[in-house]
């Protein structure tokens, strides 16, 4: 029993290139729930993040375009943008290679994750690490899942490489904490961006922490992309996480629209280890 | 599939800034190593960043192409919005079923 | 139903690169195989061919493996080793990529297939179209599965990629032939090519024309490795093209070790479509 | 994670026929696009097929890289079979099992 928490967060990369833009009570509710997950993943001793995001066409083209990805390089390195928008200056980060192996092996016992032994992490992963492990302490395990480019394959895969992860880190000795970072409703660097549908991230928000299985795996892309644009289709992140920790029920740490990031920002808390398993 | 060939070339720039001071310096060399349309070359040249969202190309890949372009936000938005008043609804690919009248 | 044929053969380069220099009776019997099977998917109407094949570094890296991928090109191009060494000129081969965007869309339901944009095709695919559509007449979806680099998935998941893929060109209204080609016993490129196991490759052929689910799954990479070197990682392409003709016995068209050609040779037929379902 | 890159550039050669010319004509700038050991870049510039073999490259790789350095295919297998007289087993990757005593 290895997995110590799990949770998810937003990655705007607004959130640190146009930070202070935002309304200073917001800004500092959403700095305080990510500060709330990072001593939480400190506070039981992660020895290592899976972070489930989905990159923005930094590493993966449709010229060979992964459905499923884990990371097993040595170190990654990040971000790619440029350090001077995003405000975050780059960085190696550390991987574990061999933790990543496992992993993989487990993992496609059922779900056909493909391998990367370079990385290059772009705001999807960045900001997350920029607020979750700011010195870079931790090591990562970086794992993606497109939601880009069609085809882009069902939700309901999604669900099973959540519970393949779940599986995974269960069977690794190292504590691990399991972060899905993804979008809510936007519609990124469109004419259209800006834009947020509030009521449809507040009830999928509700189906993640209740963990309503059927009710999530019933968002099909054309509603999705419909009421949440296309930078809702990484709603496939969050899914995989709450397949992961089904069991208990999430709790909301933060959760508001905040426009100049573009999205409703949200850091949600899925899964706690129950008191009777700390060691 | 030529649209592929644009968003091809717009990731390659995007990762690499070697690559980007090429394109920079020489565009016609690069354009070569790319199966491309006349009207691509044109408007990857000019750049008419309307027309790019117009023809397809996904705003992840033709925001970074605008800003290494000279745009700032406000700028590239509004290309988008002209481009769709110029030439009309995005022809292909994800943004074929948006609106484009924007948000904000 | 769609499916009106499927078969495995052999893709060794040395059947055109060193083509002559084999026992020329048992070449004669090898080419009249490939002929047989050609006659057969053009006699069945094929309109498209599925090759599930396993591609030797053209295409992909571990910078970025694909464990399952699928071709969604407008065309292909190969071969892409040196033309004059492989003795089988560079073309353009025809695709369609509307039929390829249904299967994986399909596909995707069960199995986490990649897809490919482009695609240069290698001897393992070159090889094989030589013999089996010399003209180039018949459209391509390229099928590829990670057999050279570790990690690798298991083989109860290319018995799953089998099961779609089945389902999926069962779905289309296309007459589409299915072929697997891939590696018995070989130790390509390496001091001990040329080595053959050949009651290894027997036994094999005996499993799949006989469609043994239990005993093909139950070949692990250490045991192969061993008992038919690092090229016998290919029968996860095989076992593919098994698992999507389970309901019919195979028939073997020809199997003779060639040592020449480095390996056993083999044309499997392994699902012709029964007598009631031709159009 | 060295051999890594060894054997990325292996795949880049092979690939693409623009890349190669450039190698031969100056493998030092080549070689230092990719993080390599000395041991790596000299077995690579004399070459030295028989080490790069034990190293654990791929021999779908290597092989290709013998061709374009003017081995044919004896001389290539005799360059991997010194080179584990001269070496000892391979280290790391498939062939690490392999006894690579040959079979003709
Ligand atoms: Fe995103
Ligand atoms: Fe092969």
């Amino acid at each position: 029993m290895s997995l110590v928490y799990a949770g998810t967060c937003c990655h705007s990369p607004a959130i640190t290139s146009r930070g202070e833009m935002a309304d200073p009570q917001l800004r500092r509710q959403l700095l305080e729930a990510f500060d709330r997950q990072r001593r939480t993943i400190e506070g039981a001793g992660a020895e290592a993040i899976v972070m489930v995001s989905s990159e923005h066409f930094a590493n993966f083209f449709m010229d060979n375009m992964p459905t499923f990805s884990i990371g097993i390089a040595d170190e990654y390195y990040g971000p790619i943008e440029d350090p001077n928008w995003l405000k975050i200056p780059r960085t190696t980060i550390p991987a574990n290679p061999d933790l990543s192996l496992r992993l993989i092996n487990q993992v496609m016992q059922s779900v056909d994750v493909c391998f990367a032994q370079e990385w290059k992490f772009d705001h999807g992963m960045s900001v997350p690490l920029h607020f979750l492990t700011p010195q870079y302490k931790i090591p990562i395990i970086p794992v993606n899942i497109n939601c880009q480019s069609k085809p882009m394959s069902p939700l309901h895969r999604s669900w099973a490489l959540g519970l393949a992860l779940r599986e995974a880190i269960n069977s690794a000795p190292e504590k691990i904490a399991l972060i899905g970072t993804g979008g809510t409703s936007h519609w990124p660097c469109t004419p259209d961006s800006g834009k947020i549908n509030e009521a449809w991230d507040r009830t999928l928000i509700d189906h993640l922490i209740n963990k309503r299985k059927d009710a999530l795996l019933a968002y099909t892309d054309e509603d999705t992309y419909r009421e949440g644009g296309g930078g809702a289709f990484e709603i496939r992140t969050s899914v995989c996480i709450a397949a992961a920790t089904e069991e208990q029920t999430g709790e909301v740490w933060f959760c508001e629209p905040i426009p100049i990031y573009a999205t409703t920002c949200s850091i949600l808390s899925l899964y706690q280890q129950p008191l009777d398993l700390l060691t | 599939m030529s649209l592929y060939y644009v968003q091809k070339l717009l990731y390659h720039l995007n990762r690499d800034p070697v690559q980007q001071q090429h394109f920079f310096e020489d565009r016609d060399t690069v354009f070569g190593h790319y199966t491309l349309t006349e009207e691509e070359v044109d408007a990857l040249r000019k750049p008419d960043i309307g027309l790019l969202y117009v023809m397809g190309v996904n705003a992840q890949l033709l925001m970074h192409y605008a800003t290494m372009s000279g745009y700032d936000w406000p700028q590239y938005i509004q290309a988008m919005r002209d481009g769709i008043d110029q030439y009309g609804p995005v022809r292909e690919g994800l943004y074929a079923m948006q609106d484009g009248k924007g948000a904000i």
